[in-house]
């Protein structure tokens, strides 16, 4: 249970001949003669794992809601889904799961028919934690997190997404990743440069 | 565990003018303010309990004894846990002769709460500067502090105040402190005796991170050193008390940022002792969350190994280090879906469960990761360089463990047995077994063997991990679903979490030493009192005394062996 | 021989000079990041030209074009005056270095060495030793305490390799029985043997001095970043901080392993082996192959110096200063005493 | 006469300092800022400000050190040039003159002046 460590010193004979300096540097040289394993990040870029907790958007009507809990929830909130707009029934669930409440902005606006939808949703990612959390208190799977992460940009306005964002980006995203499998990550030749000496075959996953 | 039926009647017959009293999760010894000293001498000879843990105060705003201060000391031979509480207006004993830890805790509970510790060699602020006025921690400051400064708009300068709604920043602003400040602080922390006082300070690419060192110089031998903390204090424990118990996760993986998910595992585990629902966790979940913290383990580990050999001057190293620490990024990131702020666990389980191929990535890292290890130790291990600076070099003797209150990889060093995991298992660790590395003369030789026999063993528990995680079925669930969802109402977002009243103190171990939570719930959403018991904070303060008459040069490495992280020294 | 003649056989040498210092001195520095990055499993530069190759032109450009800071509280003429002090002596010790044989080009016979003097050797560790007054001066002209006690640690160290240097350089000289940097090859060549095989404790000792009085691993003191954060260039800016790792790493390491080759390995002579004498592969070439030979051993010694910097870790300074006066120096004095045998025994 | 290339490498050497320096004070830009010329403290105001105080005398016994053993060595550079012709005598002679010299190396040794910064009581 317990392992006592420890190392024996250099004997006499290896003080003489340096064989420790000769032993570290033929690690040294192994490796100088191995492949580099850098990706050169503006040329190559890693895809980011599905999972990635990036920008946030709004997932649009598109007919894979959840289906028992959309209705029920449009119904309790009087929301009224438009298609191929956000599916936000407007219940500030998300609101009240953030640990920084104060970063959303939620208002919904009243239609001739009595019922509602939802005008303003902005989010102030400057005072965000991308920790996730609005993502699960989601009741009709509408916000959630993509895998945008250079988010960099000139001026703080660009730092607040407002709901057109929000539904470009969800647009875009159910598009592109929406039917990919629940993967741990999508190896493309950059990250196959840092796991090519591991022997690593993640190929034969998708069959499985 | 906390003590047991038998050592508190002990302690009441031995020193009868003491109360005791054995809770649910806590056992406690009331004491009068002024018998404290008396009474703590007592307890740590007679009874055993040498290891400081933690002090801190609560503050109750009752009528008359305003501050409820309590003590957390540990019994390494028995086992055994206590906390010794007593209450007082606004000024204490200071214990610092009993236990060194004690002199900067009490800075703290100074800085924060205005309590005056008689006795005290230097009572000067842990976190603020001097010259700030106010007492953040008590429960009468508000917030968001005092509002009395113009400061520019964090707003745009083109479009000024007219952003939508939310998205614009007062304009007034708490104060910042000025280089008078800086100044007058900096005087009045070190008084110089020797030739020079050097500023080893907050920007110095060898402290890793913002702390700021006064070394008394005698051309190069330190003669007197002290240090000025808090360029990264965030207000932690002021936060928690404003936080649902879920949404508090969010801010524990950014004390210890380079072991997040440790920190969220250690306080998913305090709340689920304190809701007393550890039994309804998974099993599945148990299993993945102490694979990651362990995959996590190693990674704050290569940070540390890189850093180290990057100071002491062998740069591949560094490189080769964080080669393998990229590879454990990608997993975390795979299946967490963050590198570095990962809020994964759940209060009842983990978020997510494993994508696909996780167990296979995770296979191929075990089984490629001690080939290089070895490689590595060939290059430091047994090289006179490497020896000849790290041998003989920051020694620590148990004494000095149990007397600064020094936890993890650098309590092990010294050969004390004192690894969390061993002594009060959380999640899965009592269904795995490894080895706890122990050191023998306490130098940084030691700490180095210990801390990479330490990455093996991590690799041992992931191993047994994963060939359990192979035998459950994708479907068997990863989060506890509560019996009746009115009383205990267990989600993934954590709303309307509500949790009885009552007091706990749970750790985990860090790989930077024990990192513990003492909560004090009076019941509902949010907790009344969090405190937040870092281990690089406490094994930072040996720091002064292990430089005393040492050269510069050692500086460097014995900061480095004792690797503490600024968010979780100043939280 | 005329006096324009020796004129521009001067101009010539000097230009030789320059071009080594500043240009095979500018492109070393991406020599050194090319094979660092590939001993760390990264590539180096790749953007500036093909694979890097115009790197050093835009560190040159990108120095020139920074401002130039002087610190408030420094004195300035000296603060100035460190760059020339350290510049200048680093490189007067390639005008005794003979860089090949006699050739004969435009009817003259030329030496390829620019003074031919017969105290070659102790010109050289006599410029050698002024390095000391560039540390010292910047460190405490500058004013500020990290570069005081980095100058100070950096002129202990050169002041006790100093010693050791001279001591172990004597041995090759009994055996080669003269000090002009010329004639010592000229021996070797004639006693078909380098001094490397019969003063190999000598070689240790000079290799390591070579390590600590160029600051290379494992006496890297002066720019311990971790330490004392680049040690006594702290408050240069622009070229100035690009000059002194310039003369500290690349000038002072060719000079200083230019000096090794003519004392232990035989300057220009071919590959030697121990009982058999010379074998050239280059013969073809005639006398040019010495200057190969010579460009051979040079490059192979820095690699060697490259390959222990990028590997091991570093001494701390009282460790530094106590090897060298309590485990170099003596072997240094016993390495006199066995070659004050050996030297009668060789002919010539 | 061979010192004429020694010389002109000087001059030009000099030279080319001198042209680096002011190259760079010329290209550089200048713009004034109060605390750019602040020397580097790790970014905190200076407890003392001049560094340019007293430091330890470990350093002049160093001086010292160098300059008994570099006299040493002048000595001895002549006698290593000419020993094969000295024989017996030569080795002699030398071999009594480096005793002495490393009985000087050996006192320093046992007082501890080698020690990089020895504490003033072994004196």
């Amino acid at each position: 249970m317990i392992k006592k460590v420890f190392e024996k010193p250099l004997n006499f004979l290896e003080t003489i001949f340096f064989l420790d300096f000769i032993k570290g540097m033929s690690v040294t040289i192994k490796q100088a003669f191995t492949k580099t394993i850098t990706t050169h990040y503006p040329y190559e870029k890693l895809t980011a794992p599905k999972r990635f907790r990036g920008f946030f958007g709004h997932k649009t009507v598109n007919g894979l809601e959840p289906q028992p809990a959309f209705d029920e929830w449009a119904e309790r909130m009087k929301v009224e889904p438009q298609p191929s707009k956000s599916r936000c029934v407007v219940c500030y669930l998300c609101k009240k799961a953030c640990p920084v409440p104060d970063l959303f902005e939620i208002d919904g606006k009243k239609l001739e028919n009595g019922k509602k939808v939802v005008s303003v949703f902005n989010m102030n990612l400057m005072l965000c934690t991308f920790c996730g959390l609005c993502v699960d208190a989601c009741p009709v799977d509408c916000l959630f997190q993509s895998d945008i992460q250079e988010t960099a940009s000139f001026s703080r306005k660009d730092a607040i997404l407002n709901l057109e964002k929000l539904e470009l980006i969800g647009k875009v995203w159910q598009d592109r990743r929406e039917q990919e499998p629940d993967r741990i990550w999508i190896d493309d030749e950059a990250r196959e440069k840092l796991w090519r000496e591991n022997k690593l075959n993640l190929r034969k996953v998708d069959n499985a | 565990m906390q003590a047991t039926e038998k050592t508190l009647n002990e302690i009441k017959a031995k020193i009868p003018y003491v109360d005791v009293k054995k809770e649910k999760l806590t056992s406690v010894v009331y004491v009068q303010k002024e018998l404290l000293f008396n009474v703590l001498k007592a307890i740590k000879e007679d009874f055993g309990f040498k290891l400081f843990i933690d002090h801190s105060v609560v503050d109750t705003l009752e009528a008359d004894n305003r501050f409820e201060a309590f003590y957390i000391l540990y019994n390494v031979d028995t086992k055994e846990r206590m906390l010794v509480k007593t209450k007082t207006e606004h000024a204490l004993p200071s214990v610092e002769k009993l236990w060194f830890a004690a002199k900067w805790a009490e800075r703290e509970c100074y800085d924060m709460f205005g309590v005056n510790y008689e006795g005290h060699e230097h009572l000067v602020r842990a976190f603020m500067w001097d010259t700030y006025s106010h007492y953040p921690l008590r429960k009468d400051f508000p917030l968001g502090g005092y509002e009395t400064v113009e400061l520019p708009s964090l707003n745009e300068s083109t479009f000024g105040d007219n952003l939508s709604g939310t998205m614009n920043y007062k304009r007034t602003h708490t104060y910042v402190p000025t280089l008078k400040d800086l100044e007058y602080t900096e005087r009045n922390r070190i008084k110089k005796k020797a030739q020079v006082v050097l500023n080893w300070g907050p920007l110095h690419p060898g402290t890793h991170g913002t702390m700021w060192f006064l070394f008394d110089l005698e051309g190069e031998r330190i003669v007197q050193t002290d240090v000025i903390l808090g360029q990264l204090h965030r207000g932690v424990e002021k936060l928690a008390e404003h936080e649902p118990y879920q949404q508090f996760l969010v801010y524990t993986d950014r004390m210890d940022y380079i072991s997040g998910l440790c920190s969220n595992q250690a306080w998913t585990v305090t709340v689920e002792r304190l809701l007393g629902i550890e039994d309804m966790v998974p099993l599945k979940a148990k299993y993945i969350r102490t694979m990651m913290s362990e995959l996590q383990r190693i990674n704050s580990h290569l940070l540390w190994l890189g850093t180290y050999a990057l100071d002491l001057g062998a740069l591949t190293i560094f490189l080769y280090a964080f080669k393998e620490r990229e590879k454990i990024m990608d997993i975390i990131e795979g299946i967490t879906g963050a590198r570095l702020t990962i809020s994964y666990t759940r209060i009842g389980g983990v978020r997510m469960d494993l994508p696909q191929g996780a167990l296979d990535v995770i296979e191929s890292f075990v089984k490629f990761f001690p080939k290089e290890l070895k490689d590595w130790e060939k290059i430091l291990s047994r090289n006179r360089i490497w020896v000849k600076r790290n041998k003989e070099v920051g020694v620590l003797t148990k004494e000095d463990i149990y007397f600064y209150g020094l936890t993890g990889a650098v309590a092990r060093g010294s050969g004390v047995f004192y690894d969390i995991r061993k002594l009060e298992p959380y999640d899965a660790y009592s269904m795995v077994d490894f080895d706890v590395p122990l050191g023998e003369n306490g130098d940084c030789y030691d700490r180095y063997l210990v801390r990479v026999e330490e990455m093996r063993q991590s690799i041992r528990i992931i191993e047994q991990c994963l060939q359990k995680l192979k035998t459950m079925s994708p479907n068997e669930p990863f989060m506890a679903e509560s019996g009746d969802p009115k009383k205990l109402k267990l989600t993934l977002d954590g709303i309307g979490l509500k949790v009885p009243a009552g007091e706990v103190y749970s750790s985990g171990e860090n790989p930077r030493g024990e990192l513990g939570f003492y909560i004090n719930s009076k019941g509902g959403l949010k907790p009344y009192r969090v405190k937040i018991r870092p281990g690089s904070f406490y094994n930072l303060c040996v720091y002064p005394h292990l430089m005393e008459n040492r050269y510069i040069a050692d500086a460097v490495t014995v900061l480095a062996s004792l690797d503490p992280v600024v968010g979780e020294v100043d939280r | 021989m005329s006096i324009i003649a020796l004129g521009i056989i001067i101009a010539v040498k000097v230009v030789v000079i320059l071009v080594i210092i500043l240009g095979i001195g500018a492109y070393l520095t991406l020599v050194e990041r090319k094979v660092a990055a590939h001993i760390q499993r990264r590539p180096g530069p790749m953007v500036v030209g093909w694979h890097g190759l115009l790197q050093p032109l835009a560190d040159g450009i990108k120095l020139l074009t920074k401002e130039d800071i002087l610190p408030s509280s420094a004195n300035p003429i000296l603060y100035n005056l460190a760059i020339v002090m350290a510049l200048v002596p680093a490189t007067l010790v390639f005008a005794v270095v003979p860089f090949g044989p006699e050739i004969h080009i435009f009817g003259y016979d030329i030496k390829p060495i620019l003074t031919d003097v017969n105290i070659g050797i102790i010109l050289a560790f006599a410029f050698g030793s002024l390095a000391v007054y560039g540390v010292a001066l910047s460190g405490w002209a500058s004013n500020s305490k990290y570069a005081l006690i980095g100058a100070l640690r950096k002129a202990g160290i050169i002041i006790s390799y100093e010693v050791v240097i001279t001591f172990a350089a004597l041995g090759p000289i009994m055996l080669a029985k003269s000090l002009s940097t010329y004639d010592i090859v000229m021996a070797q060549i004639h006693q078909k043997v380098w001094y490397i095989f019969l003063q190999p404790i000598s070689f240790v000792v000079f290799v390591f001095a070579l390590l600590a009085e160029t600051g290379r691993v494992p006496f890297d003191i002066q720019e311990a970043e971790a330490e004392l954060v680049t040690g006594f260039t702290v408050e240069y800016g622009g070229m100035k901080f690009g000059l002194f790792p310039l003369v500290e790493w690349y000038v002072e390491v060719l000079s200083l392993s230019s000096i090794l080759t003519v004392l232990y390995l035989g300057g220009w002579s071919p590959l030697n082996i121990p009982f058999i004498g010379f074998v050239d592969p280059f013969f073809f070439l005639g006398a040019w192959s010495g200057f190969i030979w010579f460009i051979i051993k040079v490059s192979i010694l820095f690699l060697l110096v490259l390959w222990l910097h990028w590997t091991l870790p570093r001494y701390r300074i009282d460790q530094i200063t106590t090897v060298a006066w309590k485990v170099m120096l003596p072997l240094a004095l016993f390495n006199i005493l066995i070659s004050a045998f050996i030297a009668p025994l060789l002919r010539g | 006469m061979a010192y004429i290339g020694l010389l002109s490498l000087l001059v030009v050497m000099l030279g080319l300092s001198v042209v680096l320096i002011s190259l760079n004070w010329l290209l550089g830009p200048k713009k004034k800022e109060s605390y750019k010329t602040y020397p580097y403290e790790c970014g905190v105001p200076l407890y003392d400000d001049t560094a340019q105080t007293t430091f330890h005398q470990g350093y002049y016994i160093l001086g010292l050190l160098l300059l008994l053993f570099d006299i040493e060595v002048a000595y001895l550079f002549p006698w290593a040039v000419v020993y094969s012709l000295l024989g017996v005598f030569g080795f002699l002679e030398v071999f009594l003159f480096l005793l002495i010299l490393t009985f000087g190396l050996v006192y320093a040794w046992r007082k501890g002046a080698l020690d990089w910064q020895f504490d003033l009581e072994s004196l």
